[in-house]
């Protein structure tokens, strides 16, 4: 029972961010569907998100410690508007294709035409 | 403003979702009874409509060939059956002319009295449901609380409240109880105001503009092609109704009353009634037009009832017995069209001796004024489809017949 | 059995939360579900971020990520899912060698994660909120004021900084600021003319799906 | 209440999550009484504008019992799952969507201190759970399976997020005047006279409060908006599938958000719990005891000491009047969205979109912008500038031009720390609203 009792640091942080990234990438890797590597993006960039929190948080450390201050909760901020923005754009082509191509699956757009 | 999206050939579209094929209906709640609308759209976008009718088809002309015109009568209040009184009047009259007889003044002058109530309440019900199929209830509640007092004076003369078999041919069997047409008088004036209530919440509603304006516009051209008769002809810019254009046997009934046939003249309404102004967007044609002359029929219903019933009891007639129930039908035939609230409404009797017509043709208005609604409705957004359909103001009971 | 630390219990639920449905947004087959369980796991993320003491980052997140585009990815899902596109399989070779891959990266960045000592968490209990900097003359109190003032281009929070080195950066982030805003300006107006479809006219360069394809009105 | 149960003896953790769920109990009893009143506001009020009675019959003669009674007979209703439905979606979407609404009453005040969780960024947080709300109708409209509902999923989740960006705008507009997202600091703002509201703060704010009227019947999908149950058109929208209780949480999930919507206007424009005249301050029921504050402490302290609270009745009391304030208001914003959807006809897809996009956004910019010119130059509102002219804008462009004279060359990185320094100094006397005291030191 000790997790429950003693405090939460950063390392623990770390270990979901990690968990994040690394669902993220196999995401990435296996589905043949164009959104779901999409999707994989998106975890990708929360793991990320979360260490940057982890590192800028005053609550996560030992009192007196410097970590990055408030860099990183900027950059993760920055890091969401960014992937919203990015979600947009990624969206489109894949709209694009498929009205091109009828179809979503990633491993039918071998041609380089249209 | 959807015409010309209509002409180009480049639709430009956002997203192009594969077609749709949609069927609105039978029992779809916008389609004023059994119709099915097949669309072929395109996201949005309508790209073609077919209607299909049939549902309630009775093969009500080919058991007239059965009956004598005396029993036939209640068939055909359930034809509209939102203007039973209208259809008996055809009905009658038609009989009258073939077999060459004509009715008392008296008579004539009742008749007109109960015909053009009946028109009053078809046309509230067309109100109601309009503003109904563009999402406001209230002016239906308000339009449904008026038809029934007319139903009630219907009730206190013939017993029923919607299928009448009142106007016989030749005559009435009773003519109205006393007080009926003080009872009259009382609904025609609190009636005024819930006119120009309904003029507020619809008529001059900025969304109910925006939603009606320049949606579906029928050119006088394109309505006469398809036979469109009535106020939907009329919204056009035809000036043509049969109480004033119509045969002898029907103008004379109308004889001596002072009224005007609605109709926006070169974009200009009749102005005999403080009427709202026209919006700017409205074209001439449009739905918009379609529910505004009926609104300004039922103002001149109103003056025609008022003199009616002036003129009926100024008149110390009689009022005419009906024809006995087995009158031998002369060899010959006769066809007579007249004007009910939704268009007109023709009746063909072919008399081959017998008290039994040979054969009967019921010539129906709502069954022309749906035939445009493939062109009224292309390029058009899903939501305006119930729009243009509610302005039509059709029922299928005349049109599947 | 000292005092529960609550904030504790809170991360694990939240961490669960977040890594099982990240698992489960690789493991699910059909697209709909995979969007699903990518839209709680953000949200479990963005308790994390209330729980890192950044109140302001987790509500943006909700509102940004979860809000708005995780709404454009169902949108996008809805727009394409159509029949056998829902749940297409890979293969199992694909499957072995992403696994593989997977492993190894993960079991390298655990033991960075616990790799060095001063990130083991403060010695009492996380709830004790003990920010150095905060002192009672800064201009506003809550961390979205500082952190509204550090995009205009005042370190508010770093005004008392002894160390040099990490003075540095008192300029704040003005000119990331308005790069990101120009930026976002040019995105949004190529997607939309990405995602403008060619018309069907004949000539133009876009394969248009065969007229028989059309599907006929049922007679 | 935690410690009531430790103090019977119960483990440390199972007190703490009993009282946590005890809260929720009660916050969520709060939401369910919110829709439930509005769900028999709707019936009454659209009776009235129809000519009837509207329900009289169920528990006394105005019909109060008529919601749970509804509530029962949809309970009782069977569930039908249609086949062609992706289960757990389908099941879950009602859920999703009662949740999001849900949580924003986490977050709304009642009254000055009453609120479940006092949020620094109270009014971003509304905003962000608000936005949840549509996945529970994507979710519902796609799991059904059927076209219709596909469509209306898809017409709601536009007109929602596109709804969401004046929405969020018209909240900035304010956060912009009151400095400060705590909902709980911008209600305390407002107290005082009527003419203290933000509304009458000065023309923009006026103006920005009809706009949020406009997003908040479209974002909670009423009246001339309620395109994706657009009975004429689409049968019911996403709606056409379910039945029973799951047709129940969606039910409650638009009331709760119609309420919701409703009360954060209040809160934001209408002045919250401050009443027009505010008579809470006057009878003195206010933490600092006015006369008969401190006469009812006197009575009432003992009383309260020996039941163990430790509350202040006065400024207890004074909240209670605050409270009903607040939902007097949220409901008069409810039977206003219930009037317009029962006497407007609705409103087409596209110009729901056109409405939002070309004149919403726009309009609420403007004001944005309005409203920063004006605050700088009259920091107090209208009113605060016809009441002292003396302090109106010439110490405002005094305190500005004296801290941003640069005096003599220093080395770059000096320079850019020392403009650091003086940009936090001349912020903080700004923010301090120009005491006179400062600017003689400051310019000296």
């Amino acid at each position: 029972m000790s997790l429950f009792t003693e405090p939460i640091g950063l390392s623990h942080f770390l270990v979901v961010g990690a968990v994040l990234f690394v669902c993220g990438v196999i995401c990435m890797a296996t589905k043949r569907n164009v959104l779901g590597v999409l999707m994989g993006i998106e975890l990708v960039l929360n793991g990320a998100n979360l260490n940057f929190v982890a590192f800028g948080s005053s609550v996560l450390r030992p009192a007196g410690t410097e970590g990055i201050g408030m860099d990183g909760q900027m950059i993760a901020l920055f890091v969401i508007v960014l992937a919203a923005a990015e979600a947009a754009v990624a969206l489109a082509i894949a709209l694009s294709y498929y009205h091109a191509h009828a179809t979503v699956d990633v491993d039918r757009g071998d041609e380089l035409k249209g | 403003m959807q015409a010309e999206r209509a002409k180009s050939d480049t639709v430009e579209f956002d997203v192009r979702t594969d077609e749709m094929l949609i069927n609105m209906g039978p029992q779809h709640p916008s389609t004023h009874g059994v119709l099915r609308v097949v669309l072929r759209t395109d996201g949005e976008v309508v790209s073609e409509v077919t209607p299909h009718i049939g549902y309630l088809h009775r093969s009500a002309e080919k058991i007239a060939e059965k009956l004598t015109v005396r029993q036939y009568l209640p068939f055909t209040d359930r034809l509209d059956y939102l203007a039973g009184m209208n259809m008996n009047l055809g009905w009658a009259l038609t009989v009258e002319k073939l077999l060459g007889q004509r009715v008392s003044e008296k008579t004539r002058r009742l008749r007109v009295i109960i015909a053009e109530l009946n028109r009053i309440a078809s046309h509230l019900v067309a109100a109601g449901c309009f503003g109904l199929d563009l999402g406001s209830f209230t002016p239906f509640m308000w339009t449904f609380r008026e038809r029934e007092k007319i139903v009630d004076l219907f009730e206190e003369i013939c017993g029923a409240r919607l299928t009448y078999s009142y106007l016989l041919p030749g005559g009435v069997t009773a003519g109205p109880p006393d007080g009926w047409f003080g009872r009259c008088e009382a609904f025609l004036d609190q009636f005024e105001p819930v006119i120009d209530e309904l003029h507020a919440v619809l008529t001059n509603n900025a969304i109910f503009i925006k939603r009606t304006a320049g949606i579906g516009v029928l050119p006088p051209e394109m309505a006469i092609d398809y036979g469109c008769t009535g106020p939907v002809l009329r919204a056009s810019g035809v000036d043509w109704d049969l109480r004033r254009d119509g045969e002898p046997i029907y103008t004379e009934m109308y004889d001596g009353y002072t009224w005007q046939v609605i109709a926006p003249i070169n974009g200009r309404y009749p102005d005999d009634h403080p009427y709202p102004p026209v919006p700017p967007e409205a074209v001439v044609g449009d739905s918009w037009h379609r529910f505004f002359v009926r609104m300004l029929e039922v103002v001149q219903s109103m003056y025609l009832i008022r003199q009616g019933i002036e003129k009926y009891s100024a008149d110390d007639g009689e009022l005419d017995k009906p024809i006995e129930i087995r009158k031998k039908l002369p060899k010959g035939e006769a066809y007579l069209e007249t004007e009910a609230p939704k268009g007109q409404m023709g009746f063909m009797i072919v008399g081959d001796g017998s008290a039994v017509p040979w054969r009967v043709r019921i010539r129906s208005s709502s069954f022309c004024n749906i035939s445009p609604l493939p062109e009224l409705c292309r390029g058009v957004l899903i939501a305006d489809m119930p729009a243009i359909l509610a302005s039509l103001d059709i029922v299928l009971g005349e049109i599947d017949r | 059995m000292d005092a529960i630390n609550w904030h504790g219990c809170f991360f694990l639920l939240f961490a669960a939360v977040a890594c099982g449905f990240a698992v489960a947004v690789v493991v699910a087959g059909n697209i709909v579900r995979m969007a699903c369980c990518l839209v709680v796991s953000l949200a479990a993320v963005a308790g994390l971020f209330f729980l890192a003491g950044a109140e302001f980052l987790g509500a943006a997140q909700l509102m940004v990520y979860v809000g708005g585009t995780m709404v454009l990815l169902i949108f996008g899902v809805m727009l394409t899912a159509r029949g056998p596109l829902v749940s297409m399989k890979t293969g199992g070779g694909q499957w072995v060698l992403a696994l593989v891959i997977g492993v190894a990266l993960f079991a390298v960045l655990l033991q960075a994660a616990t790799s060095s000592s001063a990130w083991d968490g403060p010695r009492e209990n996380n709830l004790v909120r003990h920010d150095p900097v905060q002192s009672e003359e800064s201009v506003t109190q809550d961390a979205a004021g500082q952190l509204g003032l550090g995009l205009l281009g005042v370190r508010e929070d770093k005004i008392r900084q002894e160390n040099k080195v990490l003075r540095g950066g008192m300029s704040g982030y003005l000119l990331a600021f308005e790069i990101i805003s120009v930026h976002l300006v040019v995105v949004l107006v190529g997607a939309a003319y990405l995602a403008r479809a060619r018309r069907r006219v004949q000539g133009s360069g876009v394969r248009t799906p065969s007229p028989e394809s059309r599907t006929p009105i049922p007679e | 209440m935690a410690e009531l149960l430790i103090s019977i003896s119960t483990p440390d953790w199972l007190a703490h999550i009993i009282a946590a769920l005890v809260q929720c109990a009660l916050l969520l009893a709060i939401a369910l009484c919110s829709a439930a009143v509005g769900i028999w506001l709707e019936r009454k009020v659209s009776a009235r504008i129809q000519d009837r009675l509207g329900p009289t019959r169920v528990g006394g003669r105005f019909g109060w019992l008529q919601p749970p009674a509804d509530g029962l007979k949809l309970i009782c209703k069977e569930d039908i799952i249609p086949a062609a439905a992706d289960h757990i979606l389908f099941r879950i979407a009602p859920y999703i969507s009662f949740c999001a609404v849900f949580c924003v009453f986490l977050a709304l005040p009642f009254a000055n201190g009453w609120v479940a969780v006092e949020l620094n960024a109270g009014a971003f947080f509304l905003l962000a759970v608000a936005g949840l709300e549509i996945f529970g109708v994507i979710l519902g409209g796609y799991a059904s399976g059927s076209k219709w509902s596909l469509y209306g999923a898809m017409r709601e989740a536009a007109q929602v997020v596109s709804y969401e960006i004046p929405l969020g705008l018209c909240v900035v507009v304010i956060i912009l005047l009151t400095g400060t997202m705590n909902l709980v600091a911008i209600g305390n703002q407002q107290a005082g006279w009527f003419f203290n509201w933000h509304i009458f703060h000065d023309p923009f704010t006026f103006v920005t409060f009809w706009v949020y009227v406009t997003c908040a019947v479209a974002s909670s999908n009423r009246a001339p908006f309620d395109l994706p149950e657009a009975e004429s058109e689409l049968v019911a929208g996403f709606l056409t599938e379910y039945s029973g209780f799951r047709w129940v949480f969606f039910f409650m999930g638009e009331y709760a958000s119609m309420f919701v919507v409703s009360a954060l206007g209040a809160l934001l424009f209408l002045g919250g719990w401050n009443g027009p005249v505010p008579i809470a301050s006057l009878l003195g029921l206010t933490p600092e005891h006015g006369a008969i504050g401190g006469w009812i402490n006197t009575i009432l302290g003992p009383i309260i000491s020996m039941l163990g609270l430790t509350l202040d009745p006065a400024a207890w009391i004074g909240n209670l009047l605050g409270m009903c304030n607040f939902i007097a208001k949220a409901f008069l914003g409810m039977t206003f969205m219930i009037w317009l959807r029962w006497t407007l006809p609705r409103l087409r897809i596209d110009q729901v979109i056109t409405t939002c996009l070309k004149y919403c956004v726009p309009i609420v910019s403007a004001m944005l912008a309005g409203v920063m010119l004006w605050s700088f130059f009259l920091p107090g509102g209208l009113f605060a500038a016809l009441t002292q002219p003396a302090s109106f804008p010439r110490s405002a462009w005094e305190r500005t031009d004296s801290t941003l004279r640069v005096d003599g060359p220093q080395d770059v990185g000096e320079m850019q720390e020392e403009a650091g320094t003086r940009n936090v100094t001349a912020l903080r006397s700004h923010a301090e609203h120009g005491n006179e005291g400062n600017i003689q030191e400051e310019s000296r």
